[in-house]
């Protein structure tokens, strides 16, 4: 099928549910059953088995439409839970989730990392054991974001302690509305709780919703975070937007000499990164962004950093005043806030430290770090 | 001396720092004053001792401003003022704000904005034009303003046909304010680099301790360095304060540099290495972090370094100029 | 066509980049001359890749000055000296340096300093107020400077009743300079970075290959970063001066930063992870590094910075201000 | 002994022996015999037997008369031999070396690191074995200084290669006339010959001459280093002396506004160093500097680099001038050769990378590196 298949099919789409008097969840249906959901995925489950690369095509025209973003709504699900469950479930699961994962009816979360498995993720003690022709998990899981609204959650559990730590993981679809999931905000340095922690106390798992084979489950969950490194990796294209833009408009409107040499020096790393985005992109074409997509990721929140510490210079005593630790949103627009906020920029999804390694290792083939836990059951491996 | 005051004001600072109590009981309010007024005659080495104990903890205490204002108060040479003012300030019962008014203002009229430790003070220490004013706290328009860190808070003081009381020429704060800034960001950058190392030992990631990672043992390494750093140029400036052997006002700037670079870098690096539980509302570390970046542009802010180059780098003479 | 172009390069370059045969045999000097004249009509990125490659090897050849005459006859519209000059630039015969006089000086007349690629070339391209000037290299008086990069020699060239040839108006040579010089720059990073991966991998110490160390394996990573940050603005400076789609001198300076920093830092981390071994002469190292270094100060060094805040900073029109 | 006889005793050998007219050799031998050498040492060895807090007092006598500087011409005799050799050599070697150690008359020499063995000296691989009353020693050592002009060598060798790395070891004088020495100068960055390499092939070693017993050579090695440690990072007392004060002068003739922000930030740097050293110098009395001496080699070696690339950015077109690099020691004048000569700072005298790890090590107490190779014997830890 040629690219102009694809936009046929999405101005005929957009023409017949016009976005603006659309709702949501009824033109998000429309595009799934019209295919361009997620054009690779074979017809009937949103797509129409293309090539991934026509997708950009269909984004165009319902963008240009104003088109609902389900990447926006609904983070998880479709940045992550759509290819998993697509690789790796039933057939069954596919027809009962991926649509209304897609029109956003029903919101995913993931169950991933724990208070004592943060960059040794594979580490984690969340366990699920055999009951009946099911499981029970019971554990503890954090930096759960829409943990609250989620229908579903992408759960990685240790279904067996007796062996090395990536080996004893299973990988499972959870009900976030079983009576054994207790869910708890998590209030951050900027005060808003975008997070959650999670408590499992034998949360029934059913063994048809696993994703994968038992023990597979660090494997699975390698699909997953590929699909989360991209996503926050991905940056936007326009010169000057993100926070170097924010940090030109302050500079424009009380430049400071004394400073000078550190904006362009931010600006054209800014500028060199941008670029390097589009490079990384065009190279790659349809591919999988691979071991260096952390690049992006890395020098991004670093960059972050040092522009909004930057803005905070800029500011002076200004920049001593904040309106407020209460989780308003409209904090959210202030330079202080996202002064604040870019201190999570190095650690989460992946810290620098975490990145740093991959680049080296993954990309530069240099020696993993000496790894201790290696062979050793997971049960023996000292943790805390 | 200097190691026993250190002693009892760590462990009053642990327990809570309650400002009368360190008035009343311990007598660190008034170090620097002098003995006939209250105060104990020391100096602001003994004053720093007490400023990085406080830091370390984090203390929401107005130490700056008071021993500030006892400076004021004593160089004022309005020795009735000082009776009536300097025993309530050296008992903790009177709490005093430093506030600065805009040039061309002779007289407390107007808006003082982000007058730091102005929410709650009895009496305030006007600088305006030439002059040094005394100023009933209650008799001025005190708005509290919503600061980043919420342990220093900082009102924009309003006076409008306010009584006050002149008493003498008006004195620079900023080079006492910044020498016990920079022992308080010692405090600061001390407790989270302990906190960090204590974290980096007991973490365990991959079946070992996460200290045992070079990123983050270097790291340490690194807030070590930086934490060293402006221990030296803290203790000089008060030092110099004190005894002489340098430029005081030099010696301010260099201490408020050095030492509010290394806070906001060890503060931050201390969230590094805590990683997700650092960046949590409920660990300690935000904290400190906010504190050791609002520091930076306190008290003059990156003016002292334009002073510090002015004074040391570009090679004329600058010694009359003053920041903040 | 370029992947072919890269290798065939290479390929001479690893065997010594011999000159004239970089001109007759491979046909890369006049890559951005039209064919008329000698050349293969291609544009800079093709030239970028040949830069690239020289970098690499750190070959010592007036390449970037050959880019550079060649662009500056072409469009000086003065078709005879075109048909005289570029079929011996194209084939390696002829070798030319481009000298700058200092503003006020409207002829070939005076000194111009450090002159690149000076010592040796056979044609001078001379700018002078508003005109372009020819000038026989046997006729000016040519004084090799030292330098700190021994392969990239310049000179202090003299204009003394010397014969010249104006050409046509002047124009900016600057930015196709640094347009080359980023892609050199990322050549010699490259060569750096793999070097230092490879010792990484094998020097072992501890009884393990120092790669598996983090305080060498994260200098790699950020060795890499900057690496791909300086391709990056190196092929899209390229790029726009063949292609448009951004503003040339933009372009051009954000390579010239981009670049030279990242070329600067990559070459001296490369000596660090290397150890003794990187500081000795007898390790290519040092000589990457001091070329690095010296390209940060030349084709109008920090200008650029300042034209990038020009231009992209500052927020006024400043799209006529060129560096250098 | 208080310090005024210190003084007094000083200033007796500074009036018997005016430096300005008394041959340097002859000099420091009264001295020596004056007990002035090292006030700490013995009675009879260059001592007075007396607390080493006291040294400071006859330095400063002899200093201000003019006298010469034994540091400067033995540097490896002065720093590291004679307390070695005082506290692990016989009377008789005592008798025999610390008298023209200190007259200069006999230069020493460190042969320690080996192409090999860096950062990780212990791995070292020179071998040295039993050969009759005494041993032969064969393998290359590098980083030598003043190999060419030195009398006696303070040689690391393995003497036991079947036991773990550091517990092979054994520390020795070489006599460097041995006819197994080779010494080839070894030209660095900046065109000048420092240091050399050295060949030992079959070299004779008289067992008498051991520091230390077979196997003890790491342990009598520590106190040789500890002392080069505090000799590198023993820094000026000076505001804006050393590289700053270079910067601080170019900075005053050539202003730049785009690097203002740098030179303060360096100059502050420097300066808070400088007070470091002070007040860590104060505060360890007449103590070693221990592990904390490492920050101020640290610090120093980054702050020079960092200071000698600012003057280059000041110079522009100038700094990619270069005087030569054939060694004239007229070129060391030039910011230049200093900007060259930094760049072996962060590597010489203990990496970057290993004093960082002194100092959370040793100073902060975090664990150490994973050691594969702490308990295998050093003939089966892998070396390259």
């Amino acid at each position: 099928m040629t690219e102009h298949l694809v936009v046929d099919a999405a101005r005929r789409l957009v023409a017949e549910h016009p976005p603006a008097s659309t709702p949501t969840e009824e033109f998000l249906g429309a595009r799934f059953d019209a295919g361009l959901a997620w054009v690779h995925f074979p017809r009937g489950l949103g797509g129409l088995g293309v090539a991934p690369g026509l997708q950009g095509a269909a984004d165009a025209v319902v963008e240009a439409a104003g088109g609902p973003n389900p990447f926006d709504l609904n983070p998880m699900g479709y940045g992550m839970a759509a290819p998993t469950v697509l690789a790796h479930g039933s057939p069954a699961l596919h027809e009962r989730l991926l649509r209304p994962l897609y029109t956003c009816e029903e919101i995913w979360c993931q169950l991933f990392s724990e208070p004592g498995a943060g960059s040794d993720l594979a580490g984690l003690a969340t366990r699920a054991v055999r009951d009946g022709d099911g499981w029970r998990a019971t554990g503890q899981k954090v930096w759960t974001s829409k943990a609250h609204e989620a229908r579903w959650a992408l759960l990685l559990a240790r279904t067996d302690p007796d062996v090395p730590k990536h080996k004893g993981l299973t990988y499972f679809v959870l009900d976030m509305r079983d009576p054994g999931v207790e869910v708890r905000p998590l209030r951050q340095l900027t005060g808003d709780a975008e997070f959650n922690e999670v408590w499992l106390r034998d949360a029934r798992l059913d063994d048809a919703w696993r994703l994968g084979d038992v023990g597979a489950g660090w494997k699975v969950a390698m699909t997953t975070l590929m699909n989360e490194r991209t996503a926050i990796g991905g940056g936007s294209i326009e010169r000057g937007s993100g926070s170097i833009g924010d940090a030109l408009a302050l500079w424009r409107s009380q430049p400071d000499p004394g400073l000078r040499d550190r904006i362009v020096t931010l600006f054209a790393r800014a500028d060199a990164l941008r670029l390097t985005g589009m490079r990384h992109a065009a190279e790659r074409g349809d591919g999988p962004a691979g071991p260096m997509g952390s690049l992006g990721k890395l020098v991004g929140a670093e960059l972050n950093q040092a522009v909004y510490e930057l803005c905070v210079d800029l500011l002076g005593t200004a920049g001593t005043r904040h309106p407020g630790y209460d989780g308003d949103p409209a904090t959210h627009d202030t330079l202080t806030w996202k002064f604040l906020r870019s201190r999570a920029n190095t650690i989460e999804g992946g810290t620098a430290e975490v990145l740093r390694g991959i680049l080296a290792e993954r990309v530069l083939g240099l020696p993993g770090d000496i790894r201790v836990d290696k062979d050793t059951p997971w049960r023996e491996v000292p943790r805390g | 001396m200097a190691d026993l005051l250190r002693e009892t004001v760590r462990a009053a600072a642990e327990d809570g720092a309650d400002w009368r109590a360190l008035g009343e009981q311990l007598g660190v309010l008034g170090l620097a004053v002098p003995e006939r007024w209250g105060g104990s005659g020391a100096g602001l080495g003994e004053a720093a001792v007490v400023a990085e104990e406080l830091g370390a903890v984090l203390a929401s205490v107005p130490f700056v401003s008071t021993v500030v204002a006892a400076r004021l108060l004593v160089e004022s040479g309005d020795d009735a003022a000082c009776a009536d003012l300097l025993p309530g300030l050296c008992d903790g019962s009177r709490t005093f704000a430093v506030a600065s008014l805009p040039t061309g203002v002779d007289r407390p009229a107007g808006t003082a904005e982000g007058v730091v430790d102005g929410p709650g003070a009895t009496d305030l220490l006007v600088l305006a034009g030439d002059g040094l004013f005394h100023v009933d706290g209650a008799a001025a328009e005190v708005v509290p303003v919503p600061t980043l860190d919420l342990t220093r808070p900082q009102a924009d003081i309003t006076f409008a046909e306010t009584p006050a009381r002149r008493l003498g020429p008006a004195a620079p704060a900023t080079d006492v304010a910044v020498t016990l800034l920079a022992a308080e960001l010692v405090g600061v950058a001390r407790t989270m680099l302990d906190t960090a190392v204590t974290y980096a030992r007991e973490r365990v990631q991959f079946g070992r301790p996460i200290g045992s990672f070079q990123a983050v043992k270097h790291r340490c390494a690194d807030m070590l360095v930086e934490l060293e750093l402006a221990r030296s140029v803290a203790e000089h400036a008060a030092r110099t304060h004190d005894h002489g052997g340098d430029d005081p006002a030099l010696a301010s700037s260099l201490a408020h540099v050095v030492a509010t670079d290394a806070a906001r870098r060890v503060t931050g690096d201390a969230i590094q290495v805590l990683g997700g539980v650092g960046i949590t509302w409920e660990h300690p570390a935000h904290r400190y972090y906010k504190r050791a970046v609002t520091s930076a542009a306190l008290w003059g802010g990156r003016a002292h370094r334009d002073r510090l180059a002015k004074l040391a780098i570009d090679g004329n003479d600058g010694r009359s100029s003053h920041a903040g």
